[in-house]
């Protein structure tokens, strides 16, 4: 009972601030929506027992990313905002037709799935194993998934590389 | 290419800033954090003290001189009052001259202990301010005792000293001495050894010899970097021959080697009062001056070492009025501080404070 | 169902007032130290020997003027506290006081929550704590605190790097990552991992000044300096929640050095049996006492060092902590893989 | 109030929402970093349903899967924030209309 209210108080503030993020005019303030929606998509993670997900959520998303958002806005928008350009671009109209498209076929998917069980027992609670969920996950990390952990860090690097020399002064 | 909003940009530290000692206006130009351009405003403090004394008795002229360079006093009087004698080729008597040179070596340290206390809490050392000013205290309780006032003394008559030194003086000023040898210490413990002093002072707006005599520096300033010029050796004044002290002389003349002569200095003052109290002669404390002094017609130029550096002054009599005909200062402060747009050239812009403590200007001394 | 939910709200409640009241009273601890190590006697006035001043500092900063600077982000402006405030309170969640204590005859252990991501939700909140700061900074819609608020964060960023390069070694140590399980290792363990990990207690401490923005790293708010700081344009209640939410921050960080390095709440030689007397004094003042010194420690270093340049306390942080946390790392993990 | 007990598919309609929204956000933003975040809101869709399988299934693949779409994020984040000062140094605008060009 107390796990429904939760998920849905949660996700009607997901959906609210991802809404707020794409509508405000004010970057600053659709960077901190975008903070707030990750924070509660941490929650929700909590709430699917995947405890040191959310902690990384937290700590690379809200806590990385966004302040990277934050200081490239800051740098970059105090001056003005940019220009909006004159009437509804048909863009605009095709992006909202994809979009209606795209939920549309998602929740077709949902709907017929729901309506024939699927072979695998659909909410079966998950088997008390004895491990935390952060061992649980360092131990597949370490074991089945080296491989993508280490090109994932070699990623990183050279997304380190990259940002360093684009955003240098005289490059 | 348009750079980033970094663009120059011109930043005004203003009159009233904590860390400029006074009412000094620092206009600096700034790419991103670097110094680019720094133009100096002064002015703020001038009170036209030049054309004051024109119309001031000679004996009044002390109690302006007071106020030039209101940390250090008792030198501004002693600079004006030797002057004057030296136009008038008055023979001071030797007890008045050692006393002389006591209340100036007092000053010095006095003004020191301001200059050591404001340079550390502009970069944040707040506790050396306290210790500082702790034993400033003792020096303005010595003075008060002599001369009954904390700031502007007034404490010299040309010819002499208005009143002879109180009973038990001396012995108070040999405990201040004895005190101070034990607290210096203390200062060079929380600063000299301290890697962040270091960091933040070594390498900090240097300045070769040639370059400082070039652009008129003198005083501690000159002598941090490595230039032996004092004029208390080098024309030696009041009674500063008949004793022996050593000149501190920096090497690299960066603020670490300013901050160390001036440590030093401490101590060679220290010495010094010792000497004068050990010789103190008997005697009168003032030579026969008649009442209304008028010194013949003529011009000098004297100059003595104040705390800050050489401090002159140009005195022009034309022999009749009884005040002089032309009043000219060359004040220490005013010539270290031409300095501070070439030693800020390409430092951050929180090096700019730590150098305006380390070429310890008065503002008083500045706009006269 | 009730009493499963009871017990945790009242210990929330607890904690937060004994924080709150804890942290106004550190003011005045700060400024008493400082007065003491500087020869003269702090604040005097208000109370015997000046113990009411935090109360009248609050009074006075509630009867203060809140001005909001024209043209500024109102929303943004009242926001940036709270988010700096919050981030430093909810820290004190994992942080365990005791293991058990009995009250009017509950045993109730003296902590709010042992979850087993314990040591990251901490490094995870400290990460959200920069938002108060950049958010200040862009509120006062002017040049200078926006640029104070922009290197104040980016100090917290690089030094918040070094310290999760600390804890990580720390936890190779204890294999886990829950605080009441660090502690406990280091009681099976009989040492403190002071002695055995002396580089990580040193970057903790250096890293731990420059997170909460104090003693030699405090360029950001300096006065001194030209720009003031991201916090210039706020007065009143606004401006205390920041100090507040510094000295909250520095709680949280000396109780994590204590818990990390000096066994939290075990009494100091645990082991040794013939110093059994220790036990009568209950674990949870062990904590207190130990915090309390590290707290010391910290308003002892603001009094007497001068503070460092930007450049400077960058360089210090990516040149030297980063790189020495990553060799702590490597060196502890090939220990306790070799023995 | 009877709520149905949470399903797996009540998560699959949020991260189905949250992505449609991602969506809206790329097609109908100018202002290059708001279509950023939009992405960023996209990945976090993914995210969510990969937590859901992974608690369905009761296999921890898909939470670490969730941790290198994280990772990635923050690399592309990263870069993606270098060139858009890149390009903000060279047009002095945001706009995504303006960046049609490769080189420039």
């Amino acid at each position: 009972m107390l796990e429904s209210i939760v998920f849905y108080t949660l996700a009607t503030l997901i959906i609210g601030f991802g809404v707020l993020v794409v509508t405000t005019r004010n970057t600053v303030h659709c960077v901190l929506f975008l903070v707030a929606n990750f924070l509660c998509v941490a929650m929700i993670y909590v709430l699917l027992a995947a405890e040191f997900l959310a902690i990384i959520q937290i700590l690379v998303y809200a806590g990385g990313i966004v302040v990277l958002y934050l200081f490239v806005v800051m740098l970059v928008n105090l001056q003005r905002q940019p220009a909006t350009a004159p009437g509804r671009r048909p863009q605009a109209r095709a992006g909202f037709a994809l979009a209606a498209v795209m939920l549309a076929e998602l929740s077709a998917i949902l709907v017929f799935s729901a309506s024939h069980p699927a072979s695998v027992a659909a909410a079966a609670p998950p088997a008390p194993s004895g491990m935390g969920n952060t061992t649980m996950v360092g131990l597949l990390l370490y074991s089945d998934y080296l491989v993508p952990f280490e090109v994932a860090s070699m990623l990183l690097l050279v997304a380190m590389v990259g940002a360093i020399i684009l955003a240098r002064k005289d490059a | 290419m348009s750079t980033f909003d970094t663009t120059e940009l011109t930043l005004n530290m203003g009159p009233q800033h904590p860390s400029t000692h006074g009412v000094l206006r620092v206009v600096l130009r700034l790419d991103g954090e670097r110094v680019v351009g720094c133009d100096v405003v002064i002015g703020y403090l001038h009170r036209g003290i030049e054309k004051l004394c024109e119309h001031r008795d000679w004996q009044q002229i002390v109690l302006i001189t007071d106020r030039m360079d209101y940390v250090a006093a008792a030198s501004n009087n002693l600079g004006y009052v030797e002057t004057v004698e030296k136009l008038m080729s008055l023979e001071v008597p030797r007890r008045a001259r050692y006393i002389r040179v006591i209340l100036a070596e007092l000053q010095r340290i006095a003004s020191h202990c301001l200059w050591l206390g404001t340079h550390a809490m502009d970069m944040g050392a707040m506790t050396v301010f306290l210790y500082c000013f702790r034993e400033r205290e003792l020096v303005l309780d010595l003075f008060e005792e002599y001369c009954g006032a904390r700031l502007t003394y007034n404490s010299m008559r040309i010819g002499g000293l208005p009143l002879d030194i109180p009973s038990g003086w001396d012995k108070k000023v040999r405990a201040f001495c004895d005190i101070l040898e034990s607290k210096v210490p203390e200062y060079e413990e929380l600063l000299t050894h301290n890697r962040i002093w270091r960091d933040r002072t070594k390498g900090i707006g240097v300045i070769g010899g040639a370059d400082a005599v070039a652009l008129g520096l003198t005083g501690p300033v000159l002598r941090g970097s490595g230039v032996p010029r004092d004029v208390r050796k080098d024309e030696p004044y009041a009674a500063y021959s008949d004793f022996e002290f050593d000149v501190p002389v920096g090497t690299a003349g960066d603020t670490y080697d300013r901050y160390l002569v001036r440590i030093e200095e401490f101590h060679q003052s220290v010495r010094i009062i010792r000497q004068a109290l050990d010789g103190l002669p008997e005697g009168p404390i003032v030579a026969k001056v008649p009442r209304l002094i008028k010194p013949p017609a003529g011009e000098t130029y004297h100059a003595i070492e104040s705390p800050k550096g050489e401090l002159g002054y140009f005195i022009v009599s034309d022999g009749k009025s009884n005040a002089p005909y032309r009043f000219r200062v060359r004040p220490p402060s005013f010539c270290n501080l031409q300095a501070l747009p070439r030693l800020v050239q390409g430092h951050l812009m929180s090096d700019v404070v730590a150098l305006i403590g380390s070429i310890d200007i008065v503002l008083g001394e500045v706009d006269r | 169902m009730t009493s499963s939910y009871l017990v945790p709200l009242l210990k929330i409640v607890v904690i937060l007032n004994a924080v709150l009241v804890s942290v106004t009273f550190m003011t005045l601890l700060e400024r008493k130290v400082i007065a003491w190590v500087q020869v003269r006697l702090g604040p005097m006035r208000v109370g015997p020997y000046g113990s009411l001043q935090p109360i009248a500092d609050a009074i006075k900063l509630l009867l203060k003027e809140d001005i909001t600077p024209a043209r500024a982000d109102k929303w943004v402006f009242t926001l940036a506290p709270i988010v700096a405030m919050v981030p430093a309170l909810i820290g004190f969640a994992v942080i365990p006081f005791d293991r058990e204590a009995s009250f009017f005859g509950y045993r109730v252990s003296l902590f709010v929550a042992d979850i087993n991501v314990g040591l990251l939700y901490l490094v995870s909140i400290t990460s959200i704590g920069v938002y108060g700061i950049i958010l200040a900074g862009y509120a006062s819609n002017s040049k200078f605190p926006l640029l104070a608020g922009l290197r104040a964060s980016a100090q917290l960023i690089s030094y918040e790097i070094a310290i999760t390069m600390m804890l990580v070694s720390i936890v190779v140590m204890a294999g886990t990552l829950s605080m009441v399980g660090i502690i406990d290792a280091q009681y099976n363990a009989h040492v403190w991992y002071m002695f055995v990990q002396p580089v990580a207690f040193v970057i903790l401490f250096i890293g731990g000044l420059a997170e909460t923005n104090r003693a030699p790293f405090d360029l950001p708010e300096a006065e001194q300096e030209l720009t003031g700081g991201y916090h210039t344009e706020y007065s009143g209640m606004r401006f205390a929640l920041f100090f507040l939410a510094e000295y909250a921050n520095m709680i949280v960080v000396s109780s994590v050095a204590t818990t990390l390095f000096v066994g939290g709440w075990l009494r100091p030689f645990p082991n040794v049996q013939w110093l059994g007397v220790l036990d009568y004094v209950p674990g949870w003042l062990w904590f207190l006492l130990k915090t309390f010194v590290f707290i010391y420690v910290f308003l002892w270093i603001r009094a007497t060092l001068p503070r460092y340049r930007y450049d400077q306390l960058m360089r210090l942080g990516w040149k030297v902590l980063i790189p020495l946390g990553i060799a702590n790392l490597i060196v502890t993990a090939t220990l306790k893989v070799l023995f | 109030m009877p709520l149905t007990p949470i399903t797996p598919y009540h998560y699959l309609v949020l991260s189905a929402a949250l992505f449609s929204i991602g969506v809206v956000g790329v097609m109908v933003r100018r202002n290059i970093i708001i279509v950023l975040m939009s992405i960023e809101l996209m990945l976090n869709a993914v995210n969510i349903n990969l937590a859901t399988f992974s608690y369905q299934l009761h296999d921890g693949a898909g939470q670490v899967f969730a941790m290198f779409i994280i990772a990635v994020a923050a690399a592309e984040a990263a870069v993606g924030l270098g060139i858009i000062l890149a390009f903000y140094r060279n047009k002095e605008t945001l706009n995504i209309d303006e960046m049609n060009t490769m080189r420039w």
